[in-house]
């Protein structure tokens, strides 16, 4: 295992100080608690957004801070989600009276933690309304187990929930809007490769030479199924069938394509993939009316991918396509 | 004569021994059907407890007990960092004000544990987690507290009931936590929240043995 | 080697049909010969930049196509110059009449293969200059080489040039505004990992665990020197060192500091190299006014990363300021 | 009597079938000190000659080296497309108009192809380049056709110098070319644009003796 690093024990704060350092036009970093948090915060009579997770997952959640998208971000350390301290820290420090939406993505330990800082939040006088995301068609049967994974998508949710506040929405407005992103949305993920935690020292997984892992989380977590390497179309009709057929997504649909590099795959991979997607769809008369390709909802430096479809509406639309300025997004301005 | 808060003191000194001793195993059962990480949750936890524990010159075992709590919510992170405390924070509640604990104080604080991470967690026996080591840890101290045995048999009792319960996780299909996504391929391996149980409860009878 | 593609010999077709789905709201791709040009192309009476060079270090260039930077981009095989024919078309297609910048990577492949399609260009009666673009400092002794690398330099030099043809420059002043740039800045890489190149299906050089490769170019060819893995900073330092010395960069500077991944090295630990190369900068008083950190100029799957510094002045911050609109790095519009 | 376009044809065949076969060697080569890619570059070149060649149904020897010369330009890339491209254009244009190739046109068609990398990549001999086997090459079909030799045996003598030559660069420390970069290290590594030019002159000498 080799990684630029210093001491695996620094991996946060040093990030956030280089996250602080880059971006200083954008977002203040504060450390101990550790939260970013967008200049302008708190913005009077604006919803504030805050969300936040395990790290490790870079661009997601520090670099969606700013401008027409979140007002906080809570980095917890690698793949271990923040404590309720530094969430109720951000809350407070975003609150700009009209409430605060908490974007969770679906793991038991980001919804107990976002769910005692909510508490304290309420507590102390600031409206908190959570939205739960659970956009991972690899799990299946959700009665069996902690419910879908909250995967890629969240960096959709949080774009159109922020385009959302921004222009005014109040905190139900947001929420319902997150809400409605979430249904719409499905996920799905292959890893080629394991990644290692940097004070682990060793891959979650081991991958033979002839492996990928189909159905991964992105926490290094194994997936749904191993199976032999194949060619980049096929796999990649493998998992859009799967979140195809979950919603369902059908003829006439407008769809949003996300294909998310999980941090080592090269862009040129990714294109390959997407073209297959956009290809697949056209095929089923499905039509992609807006696009993100790259590495937006990592884990850490895994090889691999995964496909997040959106179905878009008008409204969805003018918000995805709403002014945004953040480090890893950003038009309009 | 029962046991005072200064059983409730060693036995979060020894807790934070062990969880330190144990931290690479506990991080390793964590990685095949979680995330890899339970080890540094625990023990960046019990660390931090350590010298709030010190600095806290006077205290009923209800006074440590929250510390305890309070501690691991705002350091842990992940699933355990709130269930643990939610657990410890409960079991402080039942034994407030108490100077010495007998062995219903005793039952009592397994059970308001048990208790309080149920409310939290929803997990049910059965379903692959902590939970799995708790109940019969719970189950055979009011065993062993109805059968007249002394706090250090019910303690013993309960360690050994965890233990037995940590195991027995292992051909478990998991229903919560992130071994769920696995499916049938959790089966075989132990679930590592149950296994800190097992060392925590172990290491309260052994603070009261000494 | 596992990899996300179909077949080898496929692997650009397919990327680029890709980039073409991803992007029609931005640009055309042009099969056979390969090309990528901005949808207004020509735009009239504007200068156009034309870049190019081998696939692999997605987004440059395909990335950098778009209002205020690049009017084509040329991409070869993996690693390999394009040949003149799709340069001296994508010449053609994105002439105005004010003339055509060539931006070329100093490589022998890519300077020959520019200075054909620039002579073919020119009997079309097209005014053709060439900007070679030369920041690695890892390469000393450029008497005794093929003088020193164009690397991660490179999109800084597309940004400016871009802007300034954007403006209304015409081709000297264009031209002269990427010499500056050009001169201005230094570049410097680091591997922890090598790459393989899809047809070789081996690594370009062999690391041990504990050895990282110091100097390294874009094209996965070893580096100046092999050394036992250092704590980041201590990497960080060694070739800001190399940098900061050879132009050299003294205290009063303002700089533009760029932390450029080179595609398998997360983006957190891109932030703690930064966060390190903004204090060292610091400390010796050069002052770091622009930034920008992430996965630009890449090696494949390599892991990572490279530090370019560029002097600032007035003119040079105003035109890295100006809008851009292109895939990899969007802003003000 | 001397050769005729008949072995021109022959060459550029033979020349995509030694190519081929050698393409995973040639390509080896360029990986430690360069990027690892000069075997399928010139295999994609070679490759799109032949079909070129079959339609190009009559043709003077300059036609073919010229077809060459334009396929090699615009398939190849990198350095050796321009660079073989140019040397093949300047050797058809030294024979340009010839039917019957003597020992003279040889030395001339093997010089002028010299004359032309050297023009445009600078290459002094030495420097760990091709023209480490093509300056040999040049010298020792010069020797052969002053000393009276056949064409076959001035293509042999130019072919068995451009292999030495390649063996000699492998000592060289390189001052064109990519491995360049490497400075010492590239030290002990054959040169991959003086293997391939050894292969295609010993694909001219094999064309002339079939
Ligand atoms: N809903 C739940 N109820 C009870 N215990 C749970 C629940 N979910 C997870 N756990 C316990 O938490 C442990 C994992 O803790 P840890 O690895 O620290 O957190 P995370 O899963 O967030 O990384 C599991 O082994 C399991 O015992
Ligand atoms: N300036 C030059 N003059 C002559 N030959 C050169 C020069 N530069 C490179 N070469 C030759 O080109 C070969 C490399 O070709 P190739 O690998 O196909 O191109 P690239 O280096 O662009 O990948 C080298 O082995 C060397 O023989
Ligand atoms: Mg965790
Ligand atoms: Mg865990
Ligand atoms: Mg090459
Ligand atoms: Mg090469």
């Amino acid at each position: 295992m080799k990684k630029l690093i210093n001491d695996p024990q620094h991996v946060l704060d040093e990030a956030i100080a280089g996250v602080a350092a880059a971006h200083s036009d954008i977002l203040t970093v504060s450390h101990d608690p550790n939260y970013i948090v967008r200049n302008s915060a708190p913005v009077s009579g604006k919803v504030a957004l805050v969300s936040g997770g395990g790290s490790g997952h870079e661009p997601l959640h520090g670099g969606f801070v700013g401008f027409g998208m979140l007002d906080a971000a809570v980095p917890g350390p690698v793949f271990t989600s923040p404590t309720p301290d530094p969430i109720l820290a951000a809350t407070k420090a975003v609150d700009g009276g009209a409430g605060v939406l908490h974007i969770v993505k679906n793991y038991t330990g980001d919804v107990l933690n976002f769910e005692t800082a909510a508490e304290l939040a309420e507590a102390d006088g600031i409206t908190v309304r959570s939205v739960v995301i659970n956009d991972d068609v690899a799990v299946k049967d959700s009665l069996y187990t902690a419910g879908r994974r909250g995967v890629a998508g969240t960096v959709l949710v949080e774009k159109i929930a922020g385009a959302a506040a921004q222009r005014g929405d109040d905190l139900e407005a947001v929420a319902a809007v997150a809400e409605k992103v979430n249904a719409q949305m499905r996920s799905m993920g292959v890893a080629l490769s394991p990644c290692i935690v940097p004070h682990a020292g060793e891959p979650s997984f081991e991958l033979a030479d002839d492996e990928i892992e189909i159905g991964i989380g992105i926490h290094g977590e194994p997936g749904r199924e191993r199976i032999k390497l194949e060619p980049a179309d096929r796999i990649v009709d493998r998992i859009l069938g799967h979140i195809v057929e979950d919603i369902p997504y059908v003829s006439g649909d407008k769809v949003l394509l996300f294909v998310n590099g999980m941090g080592g795959t090269p862009l040129v991979e990714l294109y390959i993939a997407f073209r297959r997607a956009a290809e697949a769809l056209a095929g089923q008369g499905i039509e992609v009316t807006r696009t993100l390709v790259g590495n937006y909802v990592t884990s850490l430096e895994m090889q691999g991918f995964s496909i997040t479809l959106l179905k878009l509406d008008d409204e969805l639309t003018e918000l995805w396509d709403a002014p945004v300025h953040t480090s890893a997004l950003r038009w309009g301005r | 004569m029962g046991l005072t808060s200064e059983w409730a003191r060693a036995w979060v000194a020894l807790s934070a021994k062990v969880i330190a001793e144990n931290r690479v195993e506990l991080t390793a059962l964590d990685r095949p059907i979680g995330d890899g990480d339970h080890g540094e949750n625990m023990n960046r936890g019990f660390t931090a407890v350590v010298p709030k524990l010190d600095s806290l010159a006077e205290g009923s075992a209800a006074d440590i007990l929250k510390l305890v709590a309070m501690t691991l919510i705002s350091t842990v992170g992940g699933a355990a960092g709130p269930l643990y405390g939610t657990g410890y924070l409960k079991a402080a509640g039942a034994v407030a004000g108490q100077d010495e604990l007998d062995g219903a104080s005793l039952v009592a604080i397994l059970a308001a544990a048990r208790d309080g991470i149920v409310l939290r967690g929803k997990a049910l026996v059965g379903e692959k987690t902590m939970i799995d080591a708790w109940t019969p840890a719970v189950d055979a101290a009011a065993e062993a507290h109805a059968a007249g045995k002394s706090e250090l048999e019910i303690l013993q009792a309960a360690a050994s009931a965890a233990e037995a319960g940590a195991v027995a996780t292992e051909p478990l299909i998991a229903r919560k936590g992130r071994a769920s996504y696995l499916g049938e391929r959790a089966i075989g391996h132990r679930d590592p929240g149950a296994q800190s149980t097992a060392l925590l409860l172990r290491a309260a009878a052994d603070a009261a043995a000494a």
